[in-house]
């Protein structure tokens, strides 16, 4: 049991060193490691949403904690990129105990509020606080981050160096979900009653994987910044969480693997369509960027009216054929009932 | 040691305007089974939810082994060893039957979040002994057969049964059923009745709220009827069986 | 089912060999990247990509470049700056390019000009801030058409000092294109004795700035200075007229499109702002340098999208005619095109450029005209 | 023209607050209708909105509708449109879950926010007053009679709920199945056609309300996002599904962010306004006047 789980991670990093060897343009490589940041933050929250079942429409202030605290430490105080990063954490460990308390004693819609509001402020705070974070112009000249000597400033590396982080993250997240504490977890998210009946303290372990998953957040926010070396408010906004709540439900919120399929078809969808529009204009037809907007809702849309369990499940159902649907089938009525 | 493993003093609960359990007092000697009856509506359910922390009570004391155990909340009690079952199934239908057993063993067992995430189950011992020990219990309720199955996909009855396994897990010295044969059939109940002896002659000490008569005649020591909060009759259940208030309150005036 | 799938792969096959058999070796290709899809800025951007395609088809109508066909790739960034440095990215490491036009916003402009650098590609901005092209020694690859923040706030304030304004009140908008605004306008101030005694900001979607506006008014501001892109712009002088505020309303250049003077009504007469000529273009005399590429441009941009020419437009139509220009006089190679670009002596909508290694803009405040608000249209002030 | 002193400024603020205020109270109506026939937030009640202001000012100014006229169209359209959002979007739905739903309506946000941007451009688009557009007085703050307008209308929507929902069979099921939809059903109230109606009257009030501050605001594609997440906040803090509440929470909110830009910050006016919505959730998570049980009805 879980087993599987460890196999598809070798699978993973085994196909994450041959990718470069694939795909040499580097652009695609590019679009990957932004896919990487994504991927990163949808597994800490799958963990919060998909295993303990506990919505946050506020992770882009996260990662923009992560991301302006290496941007600020490193560019105005001179401070190295990797304790930049841990101050990241650590501040980011703080805030979230700070809205997580109160926050996680709400339930549902509630929940959800409150976390878009937070999360809504601290971007208010990122464009307003102009000494601090330069305001909607933002922080440039972020020095990028080296790794036992080696500068990190080429997309080839920084591709392996944010998958590998990428890869431990899911290994973290995989332990976790198949160990006791995330046995307790799930079991808040099937009945938060009988979880404490046997003895798990809910709100602390709802706090625990409030922080973790932030955690998680905060460090992609940290590796954008050293990848793009400039950050403004823009990435961090409300439209921000709400996709990567969008990659978790589409990859399937149950799975760890479905954040990280969500996160990369989503991340890959804009590509996607731009390459529709190159394509369509080559052949000579009429085509406007602006039905990609369209799209992209129509896409999203689909997804959830006709693969609801996310790609992970629903694409695993079609795969398994009819008579893996039928067994689906009978689960899913007797669990209604 | 006291005798008295559980004793409830005065308490009380009012909901807005309506008292639910109104200056009740009762006990609960070690190593018996104990029903509470009473018509519906009686507020059976919400002495359990009071004793395990679901509720506060509005006044009074509840005494667990002596020691005052009142307002803490339900995870507490569940560490002093007061394990419960739910009158509408409480189980974890997403994971497999085994894993909700292994819940129960929570209070057993140590690894936090950081330890949790280092080392993945296969490699950790105190994961191989959850899961050991989770298997003799689900064994002994009888469905060693069923641990790969999804939690969700079990019949009510064997849901039932799991979910007795999962208390048991935690090898409590209180365990409070809620209505365990409610939805099951004859033959089940029976079982049912047949497990909560076992239960009681490994030592554990045992309540329990039910409606059929037959299984609470059956196996308890000591009945206690309640109706509209109040304590009305105690007794085995052959002095209660002819208790005029008993029988008023059921049958009205 | 099983057979339209299959007609549909087929078909997206056909479309990706088809955009690849496009390629041809004698062919100049030259990036664009603008926000067409975004929230706050397709505003900027449409008109951006509408012009530079419109060059493109002009160019090879013509026959090209010295023979060498004209193809420009374009992509949007939606306003995203994720986007904007994929699409350098993309610009550079797939269509191989050899300049890039764009983009539209100046957070966007920030964000991807370390790729532009690091490709050694030449990259021109139309966008506004200073911060783009600053210090140029740094920013050896990249150029920006739009005038010069400064040089509005120069030109704002030289008005006010002609008019014995000495205390104003600014607004302004928490965009990058704002916040670039109100940071000069609070740095120059002191070199003309100006007096900021109010500091207001409003969000991009904010609809109402009578709070602000109060404020201002009650700190004893005689003019105010609003400083973003639309819509706020034809808000700040409904409100103004709503709280019957009487002093002088000056905006920025990014007032630049009628529309906007046409939404604020009468609200709008009198409005004072620092505009490239584009604007008013038929209030200029003739012997304008700039007149008739500017009515150039602007005839043939309202014949083929049908709707009015605004300076955004221009700043792409500026930027895209530096890299014809240079592509016509060294060829496609990045290093001359960008030495080429550094000494060009160019007529644009924006002005008359003069780059040198010190600016990457090339524009001074002689580049803008101030302009006024008359009968819902914009003409040149005389002063 | 000097300012009148602390409280003409005052009033004025309190008149920018209720101006915004109403046009939030209306979308958390709207948004409060929807939750209650179905336990769903729905993330386009900001498009229906955008829909009404932008159809209004083609009819008005594009085909010159008189604007009762337009009004009425354009309500009529916005609510088809919500029809077909529930028709095609909702009701297919077999196994909802509250994320799954919410998703669900995001998508259609960003469908009928990339519709609008087609259909109507990227430009901001605007539209005659009602009446004058020249502001009047009243103890030295100035009001435009359009607020006037908004403040009626309002008005007259929330008296008119009130007496569907309290004298017409239609609406005494509505709310039924809004109490127990199991109990409504087997009451033999067709509970799936409630909840295409609530679509229906949610998009309507949306329409009316995009309707009525197109004149002050104008109208572009992009507007409906904030307006949603200004509605949601609204109707949280007046309590989800508490009609009164929202309209009560929605003046609230608007009059203390006029103040609070007014008096504090305008940097921070948006988050002033949060931060009091963040203090309400904590402090009573139910909001200000929704009752406790129902917050904890509602799981992900």
């Amino acid at each position: 049991m879980g087993r599987q789980d460890y196999i598809g991670l070798c699978v993973f990093f085994a196909v994450v060193l041959t990718i470069p060897f694939l795909i040499t343009n580097d652009y695609y490589i590019s679009v990957l490691v932004f896919a990487a940041f994504n991927c990163l933050a949808c597994i800490g929250l799958s963990l919060l949403l998909g295993y303990a079942g506990q919505i946050s429409i506020g992770h882009a202030a996260f990662v923009g904690v992560g991301a302006y605290a290496s941007g600020y430490l490193t560019v105005e105080m001179g401070w190295s990129p990797w304790m930049a990063m841990g101050a990241g954490v650590v501040l980011v460990v703080l805030i979230a105990l700070l809205i997580g308390v109160p926050a996680l004693r709400l339930k549902g819609h509630y929940l959800a509020m409150a976390t878009f509001g937070f999360g809504t402020i601290l971007y208010i705070v990122a464009v307003a606080a102009v000494d601090f974070t330069g305001g909607p112009a933002g922080l440039s000249d972020i020095p990028a981050i080296s790794l036992f000597g080696l500068v990190l400033d080429t997309d080839k590396r920084f591709f392996y160096f944010s998958w590998a982080i990428v890869g431990i993250g899911l290994y973290f997240g995989l332990n976790l979900i198949h160990s006791r504490v995330g046995r307790g977890l799930r079991a808040i998210h099937g009945s938060e009653d009988a979880a404490e009946s046997v003895g798990v303290d809910t709100p602390f372990y709802k706090i625990q994987i409030f922080v973790l998953s932030a955690v998680y957040s905060s460090i992609a926010g940290s590796l954008y910044a050293y990848y793009v070396n400039y950050i403004d408010p823009g990435p961090f906004s409300m439209m921000h969480s709400v996709l990567l709540l969008t990659m978790v439900a589409v990859g399937g919120m149950h799975k760890v693997w479905g954040a990280v399929i969500g996160a990369i078809l989503l991340s890959l969808l804009p590509e996607f369509l731009s390459f529709l529009t190159e394509s369509f204009q080559a052949v000579g037809l009429e085509y406007n960027e602006d039905y990609n907007t369209l799209i992209h809702g129509s896409i999203l849309l689909l997804i959830m009216l006709f693969l609801p369990e996310g790609l992970i499940d629903g694409l695993g159902r079609l795969a398994g054929g009819v008579g893996g649907m039928i067994n689906i089938k009978r689960h899913q009525d007797s669990a209604g009932t | 040691m006291s005798k008295n493993h559980l004793e409830l003093i005065n308490l009380r609960k009012v909901f807005g305007g309506v008292v639910a359990v109104d200056d009740l007092n009762l006990s609960v000697r070690r190593g018996t089974i104990t029903s509470i009856i009473g018509p519906n509506g009686a507020g059976k359910t919400t002495i359990f939810n009071l004793i395990t922390g679901y509720l506060k009570p509005s006044g009074g004391i509840i005494k667990y082994d002596g020691r005052a155990v009142n307002g803490k909340k339900p995870y507490r009690v569940a560490a002093l060893g007061i394990a419960r079952t739910f009158q509408n199934v409480q189980i974890f239908s997403d994971m497999t039957v085994l894993e909700n057993v292994m819940v129960g063993r929570h209070l057993r067992s140590h690894s936090g979040l950081l330890r949790s995430s280092l080392l993945p189950p296969f490699f950790r011992k105190e994961e191989k002994k959850i899961s050991c020990d989770a298997e003799k219990w689900l064994s002994f309720v009888g469905m060693a057969e069923e641990a790969g199955r999804s939690a969700g996909s079990l019949p009510l009855g064997s849901q039932r049964m799991l979910e007795t396994a999962r208390a048991l897990a935690m090898e409590p010295n209180l365990l409070l059923f809620d209505e365990p044969a409610s939805g099951l059939n004859a033959r089940e109940t029976v079982a049912m009745g047949e497990l909560i002896s076992k239960i009681k002659e490994m030592g554990i000490t045992v309540v329990l709220v039910e409606h059929d008569m037959e299984l609470v005649m059956d196996i308890s020591d000591t009945v206690s009827v309640i109706n509209f909060g109040k304590h009305i009759a105690r007794g085995t259940p052959a002095e209660v069986q002819v208790n005029p208030d008993v029988i008023t309150a059921y049958l009205g005036e | 089912m099983k057979r339209r799938f299959l007609c549909a792969a087929v078909s997206v096959v056909v479309l990706l060999l088809a955009s690849n058999l496009y390629a041809e070796p004698k062919e100049y290709r030259v990036g664009a990247f603008f926000s067409v899809t975004g929230k706050f800025a397709s505003l900027l951007g449409e008109p951006e990509r509408n012009s530079v395609k419109m060059i493109e088809q002009q160019i090879n109508d013509a026959g090209g470049i010295n023979g060498h066909k004209l193809v420009l790739f374009v992509e949007d960034t939606q306003g995203d700056n994720t986007r904007a440095v994929n699409a350098v990215k993309k610009l550079v490491k797939k269509n191989k390019v050899c300049a890039i036009v764009g983009p539209s916003r100046s957070g966007s402009s920030m964000a991807a000009l370390k790729e532009a650098q690091k490709a050694e590609i030449p990259m021109i901005s139309c966008a506004a801030s200073e911060k783009i092209v600053m210090p140029a020694a740094e920013r050896k690859w990249i150029f920006k058409t739009p005038q010069k923040d400064s040089d509005a706030v120069r030109r704002i304030y030289d008005h006010m000092t002609k008019n014995g304004i000495k205390d104003i009140g600014i607004i302004s908008g928490t965009t990058g294109f704002g916040n670039a605004g109100r940071n000069q306008l609070k740095l120059i101030a002191g070199e003309y004795g100006i007096k900021i005694v109010a500091d207001e900001t409003y969000g991009p979607s904010d609809t109402d700035m009578t709070a602000q506006l109060v404020k201002i008014r009650n700190a004893g501001a005689k003019a105010v200075v609003n400083w973003s892109i639309v819509p706020a712009q034809s808000i700040v002088p409904k409100n103004m007229r709503q709280l019957k505020m009487t002093i002088q309303l000056y905006q920025s250049h990014g007032f630049g499109n009628v529309k906007y003077a046409k939404a604020a009504g009468v609200a709008a007469e009198g409005i004072i702002f620092p505009a490239g000529r584009l604007l008013a273009v038929n209030t200029l005399s003739d012997d304008n340098p700039q007149k008739a590429l500017l009515l150039d441009y602007k005839t043939k941009y309202e014949a083929k999208y049908n709707e009015t020419a605004s300076t955004f437009g221009g700043h792409a139509y500026d930027a895209i005619w530096l890299v014809i220009n240079a592509l016509k006089e060294v060829g496609d190679d990045p290093a001359k095109i960008r030495d080429h670009i550094e000494k060009a002596r160019f007529v644009g909508t924006g002005g008359i450029f003069q780059f040198s290694a010190e600016d990457h803009n090339g524009l001074d405040k002689t580049a803008f005209e101030m302009i006024t608000v008359k009968n819902g249209e914009f003409v040149v002030l005389e002063d | 023209m000097d300012s009148g002193g602390g409280f003409t400024d005052l009033l004025q603020f309190i008149f920018m607050g209720l101006q915004r205020g109403s046009i939030y109270a209306l979308v958390a109506m709207g948004f409060n209708i929807i939750y209650n026939a179905t336990g769903i937030i729905n993330f386009a009640q900001g498009e229906f909105v955008v829909l009404g202001g932008l159809m209004m000012v083609t009819l008005t100014m594009g085909f010159t509708f008189s604007i009762p006229f337009a009004f009425l169209i354009t309500v009529l359209f916005v609510m088809a449109v919500g029809i077909l959002m529930e028709r095609f979007t909702i009701n297919p739905v077999k196994n909802p879950t509250v994320l799954r739903l919410i998703i669900i309506t995001i998508a259609v946000s960003i469908i009928l926010e990339g519709s609008a941007m087609i259909l109507w451009g990227k430009e901001s688009h605007y539209m005659r007053h009602f009446s004058s557009d020249e502001t009047f007085e009243i103890l030295g703050a100035t009001i435009l009679p359009q607020t006037l307008w908004i403040i009626g209308i309002l008005i007259l929507i929330v008296i008119g709920f009130m007496l569907f929902f309290n004298f017409t069979m239609t609406g005494k099921c509505m709310r039924a199945c809004a109490i127990n939809r199991d109990a409504a059903r087997l009451m033999g109230i067709n509970d799936r056609k409630m909840v295409m109606l609530s679509f229906a009257l949610s998009a309507g009030i949306g329409a009316v309300a995009g309707i009525i501050i197109t004149p002050i605001i104008q109208m572009d594609f992009g507007r409906g996002t904030m307006l949603a997440i200004k509605g949601f906040g609204t109707a949280v803090v007046g309590g989800l599904g508490n009609s009164l509440g929202g309209l009560v929470a929605g003046i609230l909110l608007g009059v203390i962010e006029a103040l609070g830009a007014g008096y504090i910050s305008s940097h921070y006016m948006d988050a002033i306004a949060l931060l009091i919505l963040l203090i309400v959730l904590f402090i009573r998570p139910s909001g200000i006047f929704g009752s406790s049980e129902a917050s904890k009805l509602k799981e992900f």
